[in-house]
């Protein structure tokens, strides 16, 4: 590598922790809070050794209940303090999701602007690790329906390191979705590490032919996608959401009104997937800018299987969105 | 009654709080069948002693978390009647500018976090509330919270509680035991109906406390405050009280007894506090109308205001759905 | 009236009441389980007298405990009974989510088809009353987003008195939503009660212009609308979902191709509303049946206001779904 | 170890539960690492005699709930060594078709309702078996529901156990105290960490019992169950235990010393419960090794039958979403 910035190589799982690390020892109310972040040090790693250097008042392990502490991190928000809770899974999260709907999300408006909430809540989702039914969820949609929410999916090492200052900077609820697959990823970070904007979608790779719309975990195989399109020279630009809510619409309009067509990936399941959400945008807005029907690669609808022929077969694939994206070329 | 010996004075502020309080809801009343109150309106006649003796050992700086039957605990905090009976019009200058109505009443500036309608929603929030406070070196602070008996079958107060004792957390926890969770009575709610049992199980110290009588429960909870603002956890507090009215304007009221009301009526506070202190001394005919008329005014003041409020702009309406930036404390 | 069934004039809450009524009558098995089902009366008066037929077991009074006895509901279908389970409202159901997830409609499948789930679980939904942001979800749809759920929404009386047989009858987890706004609502029924099919959409309104989508307490709304642009000579159909999962494709496909118009009214927000898996589908499906961009009307994106004038803003209207139309129209 | 006389033959049936529950999970761990089994694997290693005594109190009509450290309770349980192999292994021949995996056993025919990965979700489930078998009068049955100490902070213990002991339901609530809830110790979780006196808050009988000594779990399970069967509602065992091998094979292991698992290890029941039977004369190193060598056979050909087994078609996917029909008891 070249150039005046010096880049290194880390996972995702390090970006975090970094980014986690960085904001620790910038603001002192600042605390991470949760089922095992501190002794055993993160159910997925992410905030091992943190313990040792900011010990176990702010890095606060909790006892098993999801409802409770998430609560109480909405709670210590608005008592001043800028509290990162994690959940160590969005499939626990059903159990704060009340919570989080009905505190964290509707207090300052119902408060008629009395009140914020800065707290950001951080958790795994997704599926492909043979995980089974009640461990494969990717639930971040349901939250992106909810008024008064930010969602983020980091997809890049770049935004795991980056989008934490910004969402607690946010004097709204952020929640950031991890995606399981993601932790062992490596890539490299500049350092000094670059800021990066809290919403916003980014191209991560430019087309003309087509656009996938992917976000978190379904980002690198939208690449993968397009790398083997561009074998056939069909040439997909990958748009990458980065934040469900706000959803950057107008980043989705601009590149439906280039590419003319459009494929959206999400892992959730279809109905009432948040890709449903992208393609009625779409529908709505760009009509007439469409030489194809949308297409959307979700996973098939069935509690996801252990087997991993069938969780493969379950969840959306590179050769699943290829396959669309020539739908909507007809090739 | 308690034989707690009080100054006149004091004793004067405590019945008129109280009667505030029953004046208020009365009024409340009115207007729901006048239709300017809409929606779920639940109100705190009978239970008036509970709220208004608790209050009294909070100062400025400690916070408050309540529930939807909250009207009594935001008029002793302090919210202004005006400001809450244009709340409850939904008028654009009641305490949440209309948008919360009776059961979501928040003051930030007199540390009044709700106005909860999920039963058993506000015990995280007081929880972490009292976190911050320990975090921040905060430590004369309390942070109190008001549930019904109901709440404590949810799964949120067994995992609130917990929290709040292994973190020694100064929050303190006051149970409104009303004998009545909408129509379900506690022994068909809880299969251990002595509360303070209950909450000692998370080793922590708790005691009932006679919710009729007001002066019982200012002294029981300023007990209670200074052991929690002393560092040594939460406390718990079965206040144990009756609601005169139905649940809420829709209930019929079909699972307790004319008999049952009419025995808890005779222990009304509005009733024996008065008595109590004319045996004392320290009421007469005089001093009682001149509450009464104060109260009256006050209440009659409020509805003015309320009813010549104003509606929020429509405009405004997705004002505040995300904040700008963190309303100074 | 005439013919040779009888009719008589009843409302949605005593259709309900009868649907009850008959299903404890009809299987020993049945047994309704809620907060304040017995006691109080059902907290929307549903249940009311039932516990005098039927006895503290069958109409069984909860503690406040949804994820407990909704779960205990579960167990009990499991264990043979055929519960229902009133949830008092959608907003209380967060508490009970993940029993639902996780629980009621995984077993089937991640035990390989060993068992099913024969439980009913009942509950009202939606605004329009003043309850302000915390009891006035319309969070449907994501139970719709469930693979092993099936989701009713009844919007008429005969629905409503007829949907619980075939719940009942079906060996899936079935949620009925049932919308606060609709229990007063006055019509007739013929005696005997018609049998109803138990998904399934229904054209309640036929015409050839554009078509409107509704369901449950949106029905009124559509139907209120198709009034009033038949008075502007434009003929909207209304399409009653009925279901939202499984979803009648067929029906919503069919009536769009003879249309060529449609909007889609949902009392949740908008964003991820199931409103956007309706578009959605037809965007995918019809596209170039359309004349026009399909529309949505749903909530406007704010936590539900009290005070009336606003809350009225933010919810789906008869004025707003008939101004979506016209647009449809270019009229 | 518990004084407990015991007939030889039972005495040697108990050990050779034991030791095929310890040899399966060691299977596990090689076939983990030969990456044969996937997803997350928890491992009863050193908790044996909690399910192994457990399981002789229960009668095949009686139900079983666990947790997704449930193969031991499934191999005792009588779910067949090959199915549950295959399902480890992801074949169609599992007892789930290979759709559940490690955290997701069920057995219809021996009435074993999972398999729980959500922690405290089985507790409900538990609850309404035995409601189910109380409302059609099948008064014989209990429901046992295995949890760990972790558990018991969830608001869905609180919420269930409430709710057995309000309707006197026949629960058998199990709860595996093995100390952590992965690296969080019992103190760090319970703020009152003696979980008898937790559930007796229930006004629901509750004792601890030494879970490393397989004759006293089994004495403690028949008199609770026989207090269940007589109708008197739910009782709580608190079966302490420890696991001899990290929370799951994610986990480093970090929050625990040597030390103490070296302590523990010596009340191995996979050594003492042999120690104690040669003591008594009632096991020899033939009949040892006679029972070692039955294991290991039934071990090999489960993993035999397993490796031979077949993926399901990819076309069955969808199979089972929603049922067709109730499928028979
Ligand atoms: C989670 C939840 N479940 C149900 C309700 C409906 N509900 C409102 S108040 C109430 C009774 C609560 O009783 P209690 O806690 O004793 O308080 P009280 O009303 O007697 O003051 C119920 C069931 C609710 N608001 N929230
Ligand atoms: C609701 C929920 N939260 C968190 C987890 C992650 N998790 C899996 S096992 C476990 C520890 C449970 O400990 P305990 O109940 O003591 O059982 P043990 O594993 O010790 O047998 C945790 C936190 C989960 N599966 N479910
Ligand atoms: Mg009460
Ligand atoms: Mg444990």
């Amino acid at each position: 590598m070249s150039g005046t910035t010096a880049t290194r190589t880390l996972t995702y799982r390090e970006a975090l922790r970094e980014g986690l690390r960085d904001a620790l020892r910038a603001d002192e109310r600042v605390f991470l809070m949760g089922e095992d972040v501190g002794a055993y040090g993160g159910s997925f790693g992410v905030s091992r050794d943190l313990l040792g250097e900011f010990g176990p008042e702010r890095i606060r392990d909790t006892p098993l209940s999801e409802s409770a502490f998430t609560g109480a991190g909405i709670g210590a928000a608005l008592g001043g303090m800028r509290p990162i809770v994690e959940v160590m899974t969005v499939n626990f999260s059903l159990l704060a999701l009340d919570q989080i709907v009905n505190n964290a999300a509707a207090i300052a408006h119902m408060s008629g602007g009395q009140f914020a909430v800065p707290l950001v809540v951080r958790m795994t989702t997704g599926a492909g690790r043979q995980l089974a039914a009640q461990h494969s969820h990717s639930l971040e949609g349901w939250y992106a329906h909810v008024p008064g929410l930010k969602v983020l999916a980091p997809g890049t090492l770049e935004d795991a390191r980056g989008m934490l200052a910004p969402a607690l900077a946010d004097p709204n609820p952020v929640l950031i979705f991890e995606h399981g697959s993601l932790y062992g990823l490596e890539g490299s970070l500049t350092d000094p590490p670059a800021e990066v904007a809290l919403t916003g979608a980014a191209i991560r790779r430019p087309g003309s032919d087509v656009t996938l719309v992917a976000y978190g975990g379904s980002l690198p195989k939208a690449l993968d996608a397009a790398e083997t399109l561009a074998a056939d020279r069909i040439d997909a630009e990958v748009l990458d959401l980065r934040a469900l809510r706000p959803l950057d619409d107008a980043a989705v309009l601009a590149s439906v009104a280039r590419t003319h067509r459009v494929v959206v990936v999400d892992e959730a399941w279809r109905t009432g997937s948040f890709a449903a959400e992208v393609v009625a945008l779409v529908a709505e807005r760009a009509l007439y800018e469409l030489d194809a029907p949308p297409e959307r690669v979700c996973s098939v609808e069935v509690p996801i299987p252990y087997a991993k022929h069938l969780e493969d077969a379950a969840l959306p694939s590179a050769e699943r969105i290829a396959a669309a994206a020539r739908r909507t070329v007809g090739r | 009654m308690s034989a707690v010996a009080v100054e006149r004075e004091h004793a004067l502020h405590l019945l008129r709080e109280m009667t505030r309080i029953r004046r208020f809801e009365e009024a409340c009343v009115q207007l729901y069948s006048a239709t300017k109150i809409r929606g779920f309106l639940h109100l705190y006649i009978g239970e008036e002693a509970v709220g208004v003796g608790a209050m009294q050992a909070l100062g400025p700086e400690d916070a408050v978390v309540a529930t939807y039957r909250e009207h009594g605990h935001a008029l002793v905090r302090g919210v202004p009647a005006r400001a809450l009976m244009a709340e409850m019009l939904g008028r654009v200058e009641g305490c949440c500018r209309g948008r919360g109505g009776s059961m979501h009443i928040f003051d930030a500036a007199r540390r009044f976090y709700g106005g909860n309608a999920i039963v058993g929603g506000g015990l995280p929030l007081a929880v972490g509330l009292a976190l911050a406070d320990k975090l921040a070196g905060r430590h004369e602070r309390v942070t109190a919270c008001f549930f019904g008996e109901g709440a404590m079958a949810e799964g949120e107060f067994h995992e609130s509680i917990n929290l709040a004792a292994l973190w020694q957390l100064p929050v303190l926890f006051l149970c409104e035991n009303n004998r009545y969770a909408m129509g379900t009575a506690l022994e068909r709610s809880e299969s251990e109906t002595d509360l303070s049992l209950k909450a000692a199980s998370y080793e922590v110290p708790a005691w009932p406390v006679d919710g009729m009588d007001v002066l019982a429960v200012e002294q029981a909870v300023r007990r209670a405050a200074a052991m929690v603002r002393g560092g040594e956890g939460p406390v718990f507090l079965e206040l144990r009280t009756y609601r005169f009215r139905a649940h809420s304007m829709y209930d019929p009221d079909l699972y307790r007894s004319k008999e049952e009301i009419a025995r808890w009526r005779e222990r009304d506070p509005l009733t024996t506090f008065p008595e109590l202190l004319r045996s004392q001394e320290l009421l007469d005919d005089a001093a009682l109308s001149g509450i009464e008329d104060e109260v009256a005014a006050e209440v009659a003041d409020a509805i003015a205001f309320a009813d010549a409020g104003t509606p929020e702009p429509v405009e405004e309406l997705e004002w505040f759905v995300t904040m700008d930036e963190v309303p100074a404390a």
